[in-house]
Order: C-alpha cells, then structure tokens, then sequence
C-alpha cells in the first residue's frame, strides 16, 4: 500500500503510463470517429441521428465510472489517510464533470429529434442532473477551504454520500418507464445491440477511457508538483525561528 | 463570597490518573504548530502553559481535548493499570477562548444545560447557586447572558468548573477579562482542585497565584523548517 | 472512572433535544424565521403570478413544496454555525453523549422545531394558492414523510460548511440537488390525488429516500463535524 | 484641527463601497449566496410546477420577481449583522463621514454587488420558466428599476434589527410588505408587455416607489443604526 | 523590532486639549450603570480605567466615543477656547472588545481599509509596514486574519493606533491576550503618545507599566437603588 504513498515513485510510475496512454487515446479516438461517423450504417429507425450516440453513449458512462472512481479515491483518504487518495479524488472530479456536462448536451440536443423536447423531468435526466451538481459541490467544497487536508476530506465525505445517486441513475430506467431507453448494452444477459453498432460504441467508450487516464495521470502530478512547491515555499518561510 | 473549597458532591480523585505524551507534534493549515512535545502530569499538578502568542498553546489544549489529532508522538492516559489513547470524555472539562453560552438564555439556564450535557442530570438548585456564588454571580442568575459585561460573561463560562466534578480542567486564558477579586477566587478553586487530586493545565499570560511547573511552548516551536520529505 | 454513575446517554439527548427546540423558538431563533418566510413567501405569489384561481391551483402542489425546501435551507445555515460561532459546539463535542448521539439530536431538534411546524402550516397556506379541494391530505402526509429528509440532508450541508466561513451559498449548492427526489416525489403524490391517479408510488418513494436520508445523513454530517472542529 | 488636512470624505466614501463589494463576492460573502438562490429557486419550479410550457410562462414574471425579492431578503440579513458581530461597525461609525454617508455607501454597495446582478442574471433564468419571447427587455429594465427599492427598503429592516440578535425574522416581517408595491408593478409592468398593452405607466410608478424609497430609506436606516449601537 | 517611538507622519499634538466631565451619569437596558463621575484629562494624560467586573469601563468609554449619551452632568472637549460637547470624530480612535477585523481579508487589507475609513487617503506602503512591525505583524501581513492565533489577532486589532495619527486613545483592554514582549511594546507605544502630547484612556485589569492617573470606576456606583423621579 505505501509503496504508492511515495509520490516520487507514483510520478516514475505515470511517466511510464502516460506516452502509452497518450497513444492509446489518439488511436482509438481516430478509429472510433471514423467508425462512428463514416463507417457505420444509419439507425432504420432514426436516420443518422443516431451517431449522436456514439458520444453520448460513452460519455454517460464515463460520468458514472469517474464519479466511482472519485468516491473509491475518497473512501481510502478517508479510511486509511492516504495523502494520494485526496489527490486522486481532486484530479477525477473535473474530467467527470466534464462527462457529465457532455452526455447532458448530446442527451438534450438528441432528445429534441426523438423525443420532441429538449428536457424532461424523467428519473434518469434527473438524477444525471444530480451528479452534474455533485461533481459542482465537490469541486466547489475543495476551493473553498483554504486548509488543503481539510478541505479534501470534506469534499470526500461528499462524494460518498452522493454515491447513493449512482445506481439510481443505472437503474432509473428499469424502475420508472420513461422516455429514456433502457440499457442495451452493459446488462447481465449480454448485449442486445447489432454489431454494426457495437463496435464504434465500444471504440469510442476505450478512446474515452484513454483520454480519462491521461487527464489523470496529468492532474495528479500537476497536483503532486503544487504540493511540493508549497512545502518548499513554507520550508522557506518558516525557515528561522521567530523571523518576523 | 462562600468557600470554593467546599464544592458539593465533592470527591477525592484517584491519585493514579497519569496524562503524558513524547515527541508529541501538531500541523494546522499545513504548518506544523509545535514538536518534539514532551509532558507528563499527575493527579494533583497544575502546569502553566506559557509561550508568546502564537506558540500553540490553544492548539495544544484542543490535541488534548481531541478536538485534533496529534501528528506525531505517544499520547496516553493512564487510570493506574488502564491505558487510553485519548482523554475519557468523562474525565475532564474544557474552557476555550469562546465562551459557550447563549445570549438568549439566562445564566441559569446556561448552567443547567452545561450538568445536564456532562452529566446527565440537572443539577440541584443549591449545587448550582453555590457555584454561581464562587464567581459572584448568584446575582445575576436570572439575567439573559447578552447582558452581561465582558467579564461577567467570562466568570460565567468558569463557573463551570465549579458546577461539574472532572478530574482533569484544561483552560485557555482562564484569568482574562477577571477583576483582581475574581482572579484571586480563581487560583483558590484550582489549588482545591489540586488538593483534590484534580490535574489543571492552564495557558495563560498572566501570573497566577498557584503552585505548579510551567510548560514553555517556545521550547517546541520547529527549529528547522516543515519538510515533509515525501513530497520532495 | 470517578463518577460513581456514569451518565444516561439518554438524558443527555433529551437534554440536547429540548435545549436546541426552545433556542429555534426563542427570539431570533431559526423556526419562526423560516415559518414566517414561508408564509409570506407562499402569499407573494398571488401577487406575483395574479389571482386567477385555475392558475394558482395548477401550481399550487409546487409552490407550497418548492418554498417549504427553501424555508428549510434557510433555517439550516445556523444549524451548526450558531454553536460553532460561539463555542458551545466544543461543548457539545466533548459530552459523553459523542458525535452521532449529538448530530441526531440535533437533527431530531431542527426537525421537530422547525421543517415538521412547515408541514403543519402547509395545509393553511395551501387555501392561499388555492389547492384543489381532494388533495390537503395528501399535500399534509407527503411533507410529514418528506419533511425529515430535508432536515437530514440538510445537517450534512451544514456540518459540511461549518469551518467555511458563512459558507451559505456552497451549503445551498451542495443541499439543494440533494433534495430534488424529495420534492419529485411529494409533489408527484400530490399531483397523483389531482389528477386522480394513485399517489401510494410516490408516497412509498419518498419514504424510501427519508430512510436512506436517515442513515447517510446522520453519518455523513457525524463525521463532517468531527473535521469541522480541527 | 491636528491633521493638516480633513478627510476627504469622497474617497471615504469609494473606499467602503469598494470594501463591502469586494466583502460581498469574496468567499462567504452575500452575493453568491443571493444570486445562487436565485438560480437554483427558479430552476426549482420545473421540477415542482411540472415542465409544461403553457403554464411555465404564465408565471414566469411572478416567479422571477418573487424569487428576485426573496434573494435580496437572504443577503440583507448581514448588510449591517456582520460589521456589528465582529466590531467594525463600530469604527465606521465613528469614522469622520457620518452616518448617513456610510448608510449611503453601504446601501450602494449592497445594490452594485447583489441586487443589480440579480437584475442581470434574471434574463438568463426567464429561459428556465419560459417567459415569452417578447418580454424579456421589460423583465430587465423592470428589475433594474426595481432593485435600487430593494436595497433600499431592505437596508431599514437591516438596520432596525441589528440590535436583536439574528433578528432576521423580525427583518422579514418589516421588510416583505414594504417590497409588495415594486412587486406589483414590476410585474405589472412585464405582465403587460405579454398581453400587448402598455408598461410605461408601470414603470413610472415603480419608478416612483425607487425614488421614495431612496430618501425615506436613507434617513430612516441611519436613525435606525445610530439607535443600534447604543 | 522598530522602536515605536518613531511613527511615520509623527506630529505634536496640540498641548491645548482638555477633555472633562462633571456628574456625568448613563444608564443601561433600563440600569444606572455609574453616576456622579468626575474626571478631567488634557494632553499628555495618561489614564488608566479601574474597576470591578461590570462597573462600567467599557460603558464609560463607548459613552466617550459617542455612542451611548450621557443622562446627566456635563461633559466638554476644550480645544483651545472652542469647547464642544462630544470628541470630534477627527481626532480620537477607539479599540474595543471586537477587533473589527474582516477575517477573510489579510492583515494588509484590513489595516489599509482601516486607515482610508479614518483619513481618506491610503497608508504609504511603509507606513503600513511599519505600523505592522511594531507588534511583530511583519511576516503576517499578507496572511487572511482567520488564521491568526488569539493574541495575533488582538495585536492586529492594536495596530491601528500605529497606523492613524489621532490625539486621543480610548482602549478596551488592550493588554488581554498579549505575551510580556507585547505588553511591553505596548507600554512603550502609550509613553511615545504621552510624550507626543497624547491623551490615553485605557480600562484594563492588568498593570501597565506607564505614569499616570488611575479612575476607579468603583467608586462610581450607584449608592441606592435606581429610581426613576418621571415616573412618580
Ligand atoms: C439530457 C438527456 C439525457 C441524459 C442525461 C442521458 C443519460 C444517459 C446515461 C446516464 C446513460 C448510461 C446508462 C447506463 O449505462 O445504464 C445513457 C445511455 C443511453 N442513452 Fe441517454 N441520456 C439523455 C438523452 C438521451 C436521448 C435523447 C437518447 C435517445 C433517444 C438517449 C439514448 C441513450 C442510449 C441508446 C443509451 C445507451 C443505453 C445502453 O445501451 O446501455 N439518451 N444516457
Ligand atoms: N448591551 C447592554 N445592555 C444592557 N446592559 C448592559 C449591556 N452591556 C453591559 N451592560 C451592563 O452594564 C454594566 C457595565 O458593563 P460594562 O461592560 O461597561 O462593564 P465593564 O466595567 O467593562 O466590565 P468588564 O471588566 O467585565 O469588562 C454591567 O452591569 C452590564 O451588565
Ligand atoms: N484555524 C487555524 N487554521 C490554521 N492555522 C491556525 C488556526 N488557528 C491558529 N493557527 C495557527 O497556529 C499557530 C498557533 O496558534 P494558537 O492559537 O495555538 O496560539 P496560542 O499559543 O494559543 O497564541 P495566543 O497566545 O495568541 O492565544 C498560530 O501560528 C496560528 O497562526
Ligand atoms: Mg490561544
Ligand atoms: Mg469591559
């Protein structure tokens, strides 16, 4: 476990991780885009608006994984005090934001062609919303207390508690029939989407996971540098006693 | 003005209660406030704590009552064979630099919601006008507490220590704000705490008329700067 | 330990119960300040939106939830700051009782004092925007289930901003979203008896999130207030 | 005199409405805390009124104005508590501009960093409650009409219950039914845009009301703040 | 640390002020708090206010500085042959139980503010330096108050008297929550006034190591109960 408390040793081990993320991302964003926008047959059903999905699709469940991994970050800062864990929490948060943010636009600017309107009030809609504002009062918390310890683990215990929000919103679907379809792809008996369709959904979901790992990786060490300079700067300040 | 010695429901301490700490340090706002703190106190001590301002004294004070973790070091209670990691939140009382009270209420009510939070029970009106009586406060027992002047307001936030029975006081700036009389009532309840077999740790600037050690937090101030070397 | 008795826990809490009740009620407290806020502000809005009773009565289920939250969150700010400021949070933290007892008690106190009071004006100032005859009742029971839940996010909001400084608008930010269930699923109750559909659905919901609102929030806002005091 | 030269009290002035403007946006201050309950108010009524569009914009210019006012009440709670709870009201009452100047500074201070900014956020929110196309020049300039009142009227509340601790609902009480005439017409005013008749004599009486509030508010909130610090 | 004696903008204050009073009495939430009080001081004065918890210091000076009337007797501010019937706000400054301190602004911002409410101008950046280096504040200028330790923030409160040149000091206990060092540097700042032609009046319980007269508030209070001759 402490081997990973050492921030030089987790810094080497994203310097390794990183180029081979970077790559990752730029060759599964480029084959999933051509597959999604070029390579790939119209919905009979709802024309080509339906590659609409291919960003939407990954970017809902990219919210969600984020938001997990977030609260899995948090609960070990809060359990074992493990001074990376508020960092990773701290580093998640924005790009699941982000995700959240984009499945809401794509879901909205999808939902005036095949539902007729921009917004409902439905479960699912609804409690996105929720985890929009979560990632908001996460962000916001860690901004607004100025001692960093304790505002990370304020923030934490946040994001745990909004843990409650998540299967809600996996769920929402199958407990209220609403406009909002179920899922097809990621249920216990296996997918029930054509596969024409599968493998640009899959693509783009790998290219968003890529893109997640870099961003990161990136803002934990800009995160671990910050800290760092700090100390320096207070060793420095605080250098002799009673220098005032 | 009554004796404070004879607080009702008094008892003798147990004489085996030992509270001490090594290498003891604290961070706060990421600076580390204080280390390499060494103390042990006895049934029966009273310790001073000096240091300018700034020190920790308050700090140190609030690590005790648990309010914050101590960063570093061996913190331990020991009642004769038992040994805790913390203070008992039966054992001991605190008097911070706010004063706890609500303007609203009167005096009266102030103190019976104090026993009744610590103890369970509401006090018996003579337990409670005696120890308003110790800072002269029998007075104004029936006044909402806004009124009060600064000094007052003060006494009334001590006559806790003499309202409910702990073995261990921890104060911070107890004689602030006290006229000479009320300074000298002071010291007469904490050296029959004392007798009692009572331990008090007082920070505080000014003299008080008690014997007793003295814990200087200058001495525990960083020497050389925080590096916290895993993030270098 | 010295004491011969060690103290009734239960006493303690009662103690705390009856200290924060009468402190809500008492001049300035933060009961009459959210109950009179909602009563006026329910009463601006036949001012605000006009008279016309069918209006009103189409809105009415919304406006008498959406302001009961908002009275709540109002009267929260203090809910742990009042104590903080003035230092009888140190009090509180270090009786016997220990945080979760405190936080409940707490919790119990803002509920009974101050959102239970809103759900039992509500009825009355339901005539004010003309609620449609049937559904009284049913407006009554959805805030009696409902309206703990709003204490019980509630306290986490707070203790969460405690240490922040009149930290009002992060602790609406953060409370808010949180009570949106809550008030989907009064409101949807409400609309049900309207509309003569059966309002049990969303009655059971909303007790379903008060539950889990009881044991997330009681712990959450426990170990919120503990950093609170660093 | 000693000083060589007296105060200039024009850059006393500027230099408390720029102290309580950059208060009031800092962390903690009343300016977030108004305008995100303002956002989140508003963006609660879909969820409670239902989203159907029709009725959405039939209230829409009550809601906003209602909401609007209700946010000004919530910042006004610390114009003057604050300075008073931590002392520095004293000093600046004994600063050498005076009372009505500072009441003056604090009032405008007040409008520039939480009412006026309410007035421009209110076009944005109108989308949420679908307000018709037509009306959202009026809502604006009504507001901005508006808001000065607002401040004004709010700041005697203010200052009357400085004294008593967290008299807020004591504020509430005074200030509320001052604030129904700029509601009225600045509803009216947006009202009759909607239905295609004139705003202007609207405007013109809410005008009024700004202007009446100004002199009397003033002179009403430094009597009331000199009686305060007694 | 700078010798306080040398303030920047230092002036000689006008040797002709006289601030007095004769039978000067004030109520309070319906209480005479202090009557027939006697007391003339003119420039150079030092005075230290006495007196038991709730004897009126802190009343008599918030009279002083205006807010509160006097009900009865007289009191003057000479200056020269002009003679008015309260101090001019231009020429007194006063600390008092709160520090007045906005604690998320920084140390610099708060005494900049405070020294533009006063004067108008802005202080010079030495000036304000200078100003925080007499109660050791230099390292914490740029630090948000909120994390200032109780004596720091007390300190802070004080250095407005190093900051604006006004004749007249009206101190609330200013000694409360300072270490030795800054009681003496306290001390030291009142002398430098007194010589300057200052006028000091000061309650506190503690001594204070400056010449000067002493006003014991005891000894006016009211004898018999309080009856108001109106309302009979
Ligand atoms: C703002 C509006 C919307 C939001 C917040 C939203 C949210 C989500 C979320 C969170 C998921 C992931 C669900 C899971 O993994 O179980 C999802 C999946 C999906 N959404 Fe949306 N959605 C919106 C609008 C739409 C619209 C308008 C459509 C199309 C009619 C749509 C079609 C889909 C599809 C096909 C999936 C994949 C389901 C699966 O196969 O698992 N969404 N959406
Ligand atoms: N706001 C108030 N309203 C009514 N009475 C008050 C108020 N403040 C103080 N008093 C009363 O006035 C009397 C004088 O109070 P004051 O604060 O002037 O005393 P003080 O001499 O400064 O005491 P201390 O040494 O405790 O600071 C006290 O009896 C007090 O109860
Ligand atoms: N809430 C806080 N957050 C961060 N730092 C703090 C906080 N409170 C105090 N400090 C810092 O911790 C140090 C110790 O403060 P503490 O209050 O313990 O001093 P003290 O010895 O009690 O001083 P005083 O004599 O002034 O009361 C100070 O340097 C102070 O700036
Ligand atoms: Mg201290
Ligand atoms: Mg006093």
């Amino acid at each position: 476990m402490h081997r990973f408390a050492n921030p030089a040793q987790f810094n080497r081990l994203a310097d390794v991780i990183l180029p081979w993320a970077i790559g990752a991302m730029v060759l599964l964003f480029g084959a999933g885009l051509y597959y999604a926008f070029w390579a790939s047959p119209p919905d009979y059903q709802q024309g080509e608006s339906v590659r609409v999905m291919y960003i939407h699709v990954p970017a809902a469940w990219l919210a969600m994984f984020t938001y997990m991994v977030t609260a899995a970050a948090s609960f070990t800062a809060l359990v074992w005090r493990h001074p990376l864990a508020l960092l990773a929490g701290k580093a998640a948060a924005p790009a699941g934001a982000v995700f959240t943010a984009l499945a809401l636009l794509t879901g909205m600017l999808w939902g005036k062609p095949m539902w007729g309107t921009f917004w409902v009030w439905d479960g699912r809609l609804t409690s996105v919303l929720v985890l929009f504002f979560l990632y908001l009062g996460y962000m916001a918390l860690w901004q607004a207390i100025d001692d960093e310890e304790k505002a990370g683990r304020a923030a934490s215990i946040l994001a745990l508690v909004g843990v409650v929000n998540i299967p809600i919103i996996k769920f929402s679907v199958d407990w209220w029939s609403t406009l909002h379809q179920p899922a097809s792809v990621i249920r216990l008996d296996g997918p029930t989407i054509d596969g024409s369709m599968l493998t640009p959904l899959l693509l783009m979901a790998g290219a968003y996971q890529a893109y997640f790992v870099v961003v990161f990786l990136w803002r934990m060490k800009l995160e671990i540098n910050r800290r760092k300079l700090s100390v320096a700067r207070q060793a420095m300040m605080h250098a002799p006693v009673g220098a005032e | 003005m009554m004796d404070p010695l004879t607080i009702p429901g008094d008892v003798k301490f147990s004489s085996s209660v030992r509270v001490s700490g090594s290498a003891l340090a604290c961070r706060r706002g990421g600076r580390q406030v204080f280390e390499n703190l060494n103390f042990a106190v006895q049934a029966g001590d009273f310790v001073r704590l000096s240091g300018k301002n700034g020190s920790g004294k308050s700090t140190f004070l609030r690590c005790l009552a648990g309010f914050l973790p101590f960063q570093n070091g061996e913190f331990s209670y020991c009642h004769g064979d038992d040994v805790h990691r913390a203070l008992n939140p039966d054992d001991f009382l605190l008097s911070g630099h706010q004063n706890g009270l609500k303007p609203n209420f009167t005096l009266r009510e102030n103190a019976k919601f104090f026993a009744k939070l610590m103890t369970g029970t509401a006090p018996r009106a003579d337990t409670l006008g005696h120890a308003a009586s110790v800072f002269g406060l029998g007075a104004l027992l029936n006044e909402p507490v806004q009124y009060f002047s600064s000094g007052q307001r003060h006494r009334a936030a001590l006559m806790r220590f003499a309202l409910v029975s702990r073995q261990v006081w921890l104060m911070d700036e107890p004689t602030v704000g006290l006229d000479a009389e009320n300074r000298a009532v002071l010291a007469q309840l904490i050296v029959a705490h004392k007798a009692r077999g009572g331990i008090i740790i007082a920070a505080t600037h000014d003299p008080m008329d008690v014997p007793g050690d003295t814990l200087d937090m200058d001495a525990f101030q960083t020497r050389n700067s925080v590096v916290d070397e895993d993030w270098l | 330990m010295n004491q011969s008795n060690t103290p009734s826990h239960a006493s303690i809490f009662t103690a705390i119960v009856r200290r924060d009740v009468s402190l809500a009620w008492s001049q300035g407290g933060g009961s009459l300040l959210a109950l009179g806020f909602f009563l006026i502000a329910v009463s601006l809005f036949p001012f605000g939106v006009g008279p016309a009773p069918q209006v009103l009565a189409r809105i009415a289920p919304g406006v008498i939830w959406v302001v009961a939250l908002l009275a709540a969150v109002i009267s929260l700010d203090r809910l742990y700051q009042a104590d903080f400021e003035d230092g009888s949070l140190d009090d509180l933290m270090v009786s016997p009782l220990g945080t979760l007892g405190i936080v409940t008690a707490k919790v119990l106190a803002h509920w009974l004092s101050t959102t239970l009071p809103l759900a039992l004006l509500a009825p009355a100032l339901a005539v004010l925007v003309n609620l449609p005859d049937g559904a009284y009742g049913t407006l009554f029971i959805s805030l009696i289930i409902g309206t703990p839940a709003l204490s019980l996010i509630g306290s986490v909001g707070a203790a969460l901003t405690v240490a922040v400084r009149r930290g009002g608008v992060l602790m609406l930010l953060l409370i808010l979203p949180l009570y949106v269930p809550t008030l989907i699923f009064g409101v949807g109750a409400v609309d049900a008896v309207i509309s003569l559909t059966d309002p049990m659905p969303h009655l059971a919901l909303l007790g379903a999130t008060t539950l889990v609102a009881t044991v997330v929030g009681l712990l959450a806002s426990a170990a919120a207030l503990k950093l609170a005091m660093e």
